[in-house]
């Protein structure tokens, strides 16, 4: 069991970092009142932005590259994600069409790009992706430091802590406050005295930061090039573990990790005696499946932010 | 007041379609690539002769089905990102039922593009089920089932319909919409008699929503649940009705497929996108029947089109995605070119 | 292109010109799968052969050869009657997922040569060039069973179908024929671009001190890749491999000074396409046969690149079990139920 | 004395309609003024202005007598005035706290919210003026009452000198109302200005020290409430005299209608809400539910239309059991219900005002047949309805939400009396309306007890009981405590059993 456990763990987290990232973003921008289908197309963006500059800069900034790129990813995420707010927010768009813009927008961008650069559909691998690292001390304790501290990336403490740090934010600070009131009741919140369209402008760009930042960790640890197939539904994950963790940060930190977990089980089964004979088909949609049945098994119903997806047009009721 | 709500109803779709393809256009200059070579290629790729015409249609044919499934669901106030797991479980159970039963086509036809809407159905089922009875949100159960429909039928064509094959036989001839005379009259497209039924059932499901009590129904219990249990509908029965017959839908555009262009199924290392790209299909046909149509024959169009791209100028393909990225975002955005149109006519008038 | 709707004698008869023109200039065209013409693969490999063969002849791109990319299954017909309509002479159709498209298209087209690679379609102006993939993979087992010291290795495929089946065969045979005792993890990620996936195998594989990876995955070999040299970056001793697929994957291996590619099974499409294209532009074209490349014509080869793992003594060894394929001493097996009676009779 | 606020000569316009047209309106300090009107004459629109939400196209604000812009609430807060909305503006999931000082929060030095001293703040504010509130219960878990507590909090702590109460009482029970009375009248002790928008004459004799009322958008006066009477307001204010007393023949009951016995029923928490009710009603007249809210009424009217399951007891309609029968088998055997919540249980606000018309019959003949919908009839009938009950619509292909509450109403009354129901359930079916408007519906329902309907009126506001009832039975903690004839009680007795002091049974005077 402590063997499983070693093994499934440290690819669960590697797994559901970017998946984390993301999802957080979502759950910004959902909270504030924004529906975000463009996940997948943000994280796109950011695995574009990250191996592209990567690429570019490895030479000259040595070890620090992937760093340096996760965090213009973020910025270039943030950017391209305007797109989404002005569309929903000044615009009155319906959300949802917006998002599903942007997913077009961004492969389509991404390739396009790609090829006009690189003369081709798919990128060199990078030289300077993420490595993972032992913890100093932390990794010798006996059973929990293989499992959580053995051959770990940086990135998936980091999607952590974000983690953490994002239902600090929404849940202590006036920042959060406000940014959830948007969310719910838009209306009280302008009679309240704050502005609404900065505040759902604050966060679709922050989902667009952290869904570059999700895509850019992906491409860094996982996949080390781009291409039309680097993302392929990691942001549909995402925006499910948003919905799966009812819109809260660490629920859908709980959801990502949930689906890594799930994942990577499905993987370390065929190594796992009394799961060997069980066919390969059911060890591979059972992610899937797990998902499906814990959320009508025990997590139920979950409520929305009651304005999620509704433009706010002021002087309405 | 209602006229000009009209007017404006075709001329946003319109100028959305001009704008992206006038974004096209400046991206197609800033990368040094001649615009005009490149829509001609387009219109070429598209339109250029009766084969590419016919391929297009064809292309077309399940856009209108998936479109009309994301939009049945929409107007139930659900959203169906499943549609491309239903289509390819509808695809599944066309060519097995395409391969496996033998009977007069008057039967056999009939009964293999049932089986498509059936599997569908049941795909859309499940999360409409879990959402009516114990509130699970549709949109992670469908993203979840797309994945469930990939594996699962790519382990059937293997294990069942094949002896360990990448693809079924085809389907008998009883079984096929492919048409030698739609062919000959397109220079060998593969041009089906889908394309009829597709518009033969949107025309049914413009029927259905606007003009019965099934539909009546389904959108006041998108629109409000509450009301609708107050005045005696059962929410519960239309949430799963909604999700059955959207994803009966989705079932039909993988029959198109598997019916019409290509008479078997093949394993997928990826998803087919008919069902995603139907869920842009849905919104900038705005969710309307007649809407879903047009969009589809644009989104062929534009896609069909994009295949000649790189060969009659050079420019990527991925420039068509762009172009519809920014036609769907305009006509998302059509409160601005409302307002701009406003302002454009109060400024004539003044 | 052919002028409107114009009925379809009147184009017959266009094509038929098209053909009476080819000895003066031939012309040659391929259409891509999904992974298209930069896939760093057979893809790629097979666009090489026709860009030789062009240079071979003084030809110009786009005009004497050409290729047409597809970006989704639906792209096949199109593209394959797009170039049969800009009258190329020779077609060739690169994977086995254009299978049954090229079939309806050669039925529709007789006057135009055709060919698939990597499958077989029973036409007559099909030529099917397949490869014994089989072969090269039971090499690079036997290099894996030669690298390993912990006597478990493992293997990545792409999506289960009987061309990968191919691969995994000649796998295990190679493997079990070194050293029957050696376990092989067989895995697959039922996709050819899921890095994830490919990193989350490859993760359990080595956690579970399998030591050799061999991936016939496409990109979700990123994925192995990228997990082989983020260990071996942590724990430069340790000794990890992946074995690269159709193309010399050396490039994929590297970190630092070290390189996790201990070799790659070589599939030259390139050679087979220029062979071909050679052969046709002579009026030489095999429709309706199959054509087997493998180790004797010199289209299946084992990458020596990585000196330092690929030690003299592997190579000796991987040159043996070469001659007695070549020799017929062995038949390589090519589907699991071969495997297994081969295995049961070693 | 001058004056806090000078609203003068204000004109706000709306696409076609001018909604406020030269009003003005002085507040001087420390005084409850009044502002009557008409649904839509313009009153919500005038103090909208004042907060800062719309901008006035002419007319000047001046605030203890210097000239000012408003251009948002921000700067109507940082002048000292504070809006109490018709609709809350709460935030559900939200904390009392939270609510109050969304926008304005206390900050620890690390950047958290210092909710120890947002809840100190708070308590001592509501210690101060009478206004009891949970500062950690849950927006949603609280009564109306309170919530409307925390919107006067609200303004209280952002520092409101002037508080604007628009429509404040209309979701209050009579109980809850008395303490908001009590709540003005500290407020204004401690040196505030309250600006008080209502319906309800008897109120603005209750407090108001002077009264502006508009028309139609215009201003046609201020006047000092001692020097006027309710019946001079009203026709002030819709510009005809109204007829304030209902005018009904006394009921001739016929056989009975609807007969609960024992009956039970258990909320989510699966707490009783209904311990044994029994009930009678009959042909011929209309019997009305006074109560306070939350002693199992809306358990009842779900109990009997099907909406929630009994745990047990009956229900007989007409002598046939209808109990927890689906919600349409028990509207086809003769039941009409105009139900509390218009716009989430009684309007399906996107549909057009036509097809909401038939939202309990588009099944039946001639609205479709076979499942097809009829749309010609169905619009047809629309058209009828409308002019009949005088529902004031663009056309029937205008959505239901851009209708006034008054005119949603008719609508909804319209469509259930129609369909002629041996009982007509009506909850709280004038809330919100003006006069004009609950003088039409009272009238209405009276002609439906003379055609021989039951007519169960369940109502927060004892007047409209007194007035409207034959019959009044009082229902406290999920019994009915007594049953009583109109003109045999009166209001005070009536509140007594409302509150569970006594219980009496009718005839017994
Ligand atoms: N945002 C708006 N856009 C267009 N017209 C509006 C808007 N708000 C109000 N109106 C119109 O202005 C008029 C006055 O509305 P207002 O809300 O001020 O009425 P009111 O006196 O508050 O009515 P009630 O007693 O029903 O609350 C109405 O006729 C209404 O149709
Ligand atoms: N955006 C708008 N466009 C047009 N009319 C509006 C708009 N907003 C409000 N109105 C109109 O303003 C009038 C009064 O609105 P108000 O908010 O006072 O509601 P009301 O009529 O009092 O209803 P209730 O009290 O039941 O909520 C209505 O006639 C309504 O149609
Ligand atoms: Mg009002
Ligand atoms: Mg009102």
């Amino acid at each position: 069991m402590i063997d499983v456990l070693q093994s499934i763990i440290p690819t669960a987290l590697f797994f559901s970092a970017p998946l984390i990232f993301t999802a957080l973003g979502g759950v910004f921008s959902e909270r504030s009142g924004v529906v975000n289908i463009g996940l997948e197309g943000l994280m796109v963006m950011g695995a574009f932005v990250g191996i592209v500059f990567n690429l570019t800069f490895a030479d000259a900034l040595g070890g620090w590259t992937p760093w340096i790129s996760i965090i213009v990813a973020t910025f270039v995420g943030a950017i391209f994600s305007i797109i989404h707010a002005v569309a929903s927010v000044s615009f009155r768009a319906d959300q949802v069409v917006s998002g599903v813009a942007i997913n077009f927008l961004a492969l389509g961008l991404g390739v396009y790009l790609t090829k006009q650069w690189y003369g081709k559909g798919q990128t060199e691998m990078v030289s300077q992706p993420f490595f993972s690292n032992d913890i100093p001390f932390l990794s010798d304790i006996p059973i929990i430091g293989p499992m959580f501290f053995k051959g770990v990336y940086t990135t998936s403490y980091i999607a952590i802590l974000f983690a953490v740090i994002a239902w600090y934010i929404l849940y202590k600070t006036p920042f959060g406050l406000r940014l959830r009131s948007v969310g719910e009741h838009p209306m009280a919140a302008d009679t309240n005295g704050i502005n609404v369209y900065k505040m759902r402008y604050i966060a679709v760009i922050i989902s667009g930061a952290l869904g570059g930042l999700g895509g850019s960790v992906f491409a860094l640890t996982i996949a080390s090039n781009f291409s039309h197939s680097t993302i392929v539904g990691q942001g549909f994950i995402s925006l499910a573990a948003v919905i799966f963790g009812k819109w809260h940060p660490l629920g859908a930190l709980g959801a990502a990790l949930f689906f890594g977990l799930a994942q990577s089980l499905s993987v370390v089964s065929s190594s796992v005696p009394f799961l060997a004979s069980v066919p390969d088909i059911f060890l591979l949609i059972a992610p899937y499946v797990l998902t499906i049945l814990a959320l009508a098994g025990f997590i139920g119903r979950a409520d929305a932010p009651k304005a999620n997806g509704v433009p706010y047009i002021k002087g309405t009721r | 007041m209602s006229s000009s709500h009209r007017l404006f109803s075709v001329l946003i779709p319109i100028i959305s379609v001009l704008l992206g393809l006038i974004a096209g256009a400046v991206i197609m200059l800033l990368s040094g690539y001649n615009p005009i070579t490149g829509y001609a290629a387009l219109w070429r790729g598209a339109f250029g002769d009766a084969y590419t015409i016919g391929e297009t249609i064809r292309r077309s044919t399940p856009y209108i089905l998936s479109g009309l499934a994301v939009a049945f669901a929409f107007r139930a106030n659900l959203f169906n990102i499943g549609a491309e797991g239903q289509v390819i479980v509808g695809w599944l159970a066309a060519v097995w039922v395409g391969i496996s039963v033998e009977a007069p086509m008057v039967i056999h036809l009939p009964l293999a593009i049932l089986a498509a809407a059936l599997a569908g159905a049941l795909w859309g089922f499940i999360p409409g089920l879990l959402k009516a009875k114990l509130g699970v949100h549709e949109v992670i159960v469908t993203i979840m089932m797309n994945y469930i429909a990939l594996y699962s039928t790519n382990e059937i064509i293997r294990n069942v319909l094949t002896d360990h094959k990448t693809t079924t036989e085809s389907i008998h001839e009883s079984a096929s919409m492919a048409s030698e005379w739609l062919g000959s009259i397109t220079f060998f497209s593969r041009l089906h008699y889908g394309i009829l039924l597709a518009l033969f059932i949107a025309i049914i499901i413009w029927f259905l929503i606007d003009r019965t009590t099934i539909g009546y129904e389904l959108k006041a219990v998108g629109f409000n649940p509450h009301a609708s249990k107050y005045a005696g509908m059962n929410v519960s029965k239309n949430i799963i009705l909604a999700m059955v017959i959207s994803g009966a839908l989705g079932g039909l555009a993988g029959a198109m497929e598997g019916l019409g262009t290509y008479g078997n199924i093949s394993v997928m290392s990826g998803f087919s996108n008919i069902g995603f790209d139907g869920i842009a299909v849905a919104l900038l046909g705005a969710n309307t029947p007649l809407g879903v149509v047009i969009a589809a024959f644009l989104f062929g169009t534009l896609k069909e089109g994009a295949g000649e791209m790189p060969t009659g100028a050079g420019i990527p393909t991925e420039l068509v995605d762009v172009i519809i990225a920014i036609i769907i975002f305009f006509v998302a955005s059509s409160y601005i070119i409302r307002w701009a149109l406003l302002r454009f006519k109060g400024g004539k008038s003044k | 292109a052919c002028g409107g709707g114009a009925d379809k004698e009147e184009e017959t008869k266009d094509a038929d010109k098209g053909e009476e023109e080819t000895t003066t200039d031939f012309k040659v065209a391929m259409v891509t799968d999904i992974g298209g013409v930069d896939d760093k693969s057979f893809n790629q490999s097979a666009w090489e052969g026709l860009k030789a063969w062009g240079e071979e002849h003084g030809i110009e791109e786009k005009k004497g050869f050409d290729y047409a990319q597809s970006n989704d299954k639906a792209d096949y017909m199109p593209n394959l009657t797009r170039l049969i309509r800009d009258e190329y002479n020779m077609i060739f159709a690169i994977g086995f997922e254009l299978k049954e498209d090229l079939n309806k298209v050669a039925k529709q087209y007789p006057d135009t040569h055709f060919a698939i690679v990597d499958d077989v379609v029973e036409q007559d102006n099909v030529a099917s060039i397949n490869f014994k993939e089989h072969q090269g993979s039971f090499l690079v087992g036997v290099a894996a069973a030669m690298k390993t010291k912990t006597n478990k290795v493992g293997f990545v495929g792409g999506v289960d179908s009987p061309l990968i089946s191919k691969f995994e065969s000649g796998f295990i045979a190679g493997v079990k024929s070194v050293n029957p005792d050696i376990e092989v993890d067989v895995q697959y990620a039922e996709s050819f671009g899921a890095a994830d996936k490919g990193k989350v195998i490859a993760s359990n594989m080595y956690n579970n001190d399998i030591d050799v990876i061999y991936h016939a995955s496409g990109g979700t070999g990123n994925g192995v890749f990228n997990e082989a040299k983020d260990l071996k970056k942590n724990d430069p001793d340790r000794d990890i491999w992946v074995i690269g697929v159709d193309r010399d994957q050396h490039e994929e291996g590297q970190i630092g000074d070290h390189n996790v590619t201990l070799t790659s099974m070589v599939k030259r499409v390139d050679v087979a396409v220029h062979d071909l294209s050679n052969k046709a532009m002579n009026g030489e074209h095999h429709g309706g046969e199959v054509l087997e490349y493998g180790l004797e014509e010199d289209a299946i080869n084992v990458a020596t690149t990585n000196e330092d793992a690929m030690t003299q003594d592997i190579i000796d060894a991987v040159e043996d079990w070469k001659e007695k394929i070549l020799s017929g001493d062995i038949e390589v097996p090519k589907t699991r139920e071969e495997t297994e009676k081969f295995l049961e009779a070693l | 004395m001058e004056y806090i606020i000078e609203m003068l000569n204000i004109r706000k316009e709306f696409p076609g309609i001018v909604a406020n047209d030269n009003i003005t309106l002085q507040l001087q300090k420390g005084e409850i003024h009044a502002l009557l009107g008409e649904n839509g004459a313009g009153k919500s629109t005038l103090m909208n202005v004042l907060f800062g939400l719309y901008q006035p196209e002419k007319g000047k604000i001046r605030i203890r007598g210097k000239e000012v812009k408003i251009p948002d609430p921000n700067v109507a807060n940082d002048l000292g005035i504070g809006m109490v909305h018709q609709h809350f503006m709460l935030v559900e999931p939200f904390t009392v706290t939270q609510n109050i000082i969304l926008g304005k929060e206390p900050k620890t030095i690390t950047g958290r919210i210092d909710l120890k001293k947002a809840e100190k703040e708070i308590r001592e504010l509501s210690d101060r003026y009478g206004l009891k509130v949970d500062p950690t219960a849950k927006i949603r878990d609280i009564s109306v009452g309170m919530q409307q507590r925390v919107e006067i909090l609200k303004t209280l702590y952002r520092g409101a000198e002037v508080l604007i109460f628009d429509e404040p009482t209309a979701v209050l029970t009579p109980q809850e109302i008395n303490e908001l009375m009590e709540i003005m009248r500290s407020l204004v002790k401690e040196g505030k200005s309250i600006i008080l928008i209502t319906h309800k004459l008897k109120e603005i004799m209750q407090v108001a020290d002077k009264c502006t009322i508009i028309r139609r958008g215009k201003g046609i006066g201020t006047r000092n409430v001692a020097d006027t009477n309710a019946n001079e307001l009203a026709s002030l204010m819709v510009g005809r005299e109204i007829n304030f007393k209902v005018d009904k023949h006394p009921a001739t009951p016929k056989e009975t209608v609807l007969e609960i016995k024992d009956l039970y029923v258990r909320d989510k928490r699966k707490i009783d809400m209904i311990k044994g009710l029994e009930l009678n009603l009959r042909a011929g007249e209309i019997v009305g539910i006074a109560g306070i809210d939350g002693n199992g009424q809306t358990e009842l009217i779900e109990a009997i239309t099907g909406l929630t399951k009994t745990h047990s007891g009956t229900i007989l309609l007409n002598n046939k059991d209808i109990t927890n029968k689906n919600p349409r088998k028990i509207t086809e055997s003769g039941v009409g219900h105009i139900p509390q919540d218009r716009h989430k249980f009684g309007l399906v606000l996107d549909y057009t005002i036509g097809e909401n018309m038939v939202l309990q019959t588009y099944y039946k003949k001639p609205y479709s047949k076979a499942g097809i919908l009829n749309l010609k009839e169905i619009y047809r009938y629309a058209k009828n309805m409308i002019t009949q009950f005088d529902v004031r619509t663009p056309s029937i292909h205008t959505k239901a939400r851009a209708l006034s509450g008054g005119n949603q109403q008719k609508a909804i009354i319209g469509r259930e009396v129609d369909r002629s129901p041996d009982l007509l359930i009506a909850a709280q079916p004038t809330r919100g309306l003006d006069v004009g408007a609950i003088e039409f519906i009272h009238q209405k329902l009276i002609e439906e007890r003379d055609k021989g309907r039951a007519v169960l009126l369940v109502s927060f506001e004892l007047e409209e009981i007194m007035d409207v009832s034959d019959r009044i039975a009082v229902m406290f903690d999920g019994r009915i405590v007594a049953d009583l004839k109109p003109e045999e009680t009166n209001e005070q007795e009536l509140g007594l059993l409302m509150a569970g002091s006594s219980t009496k049974k009718a005839g017994e005077n």
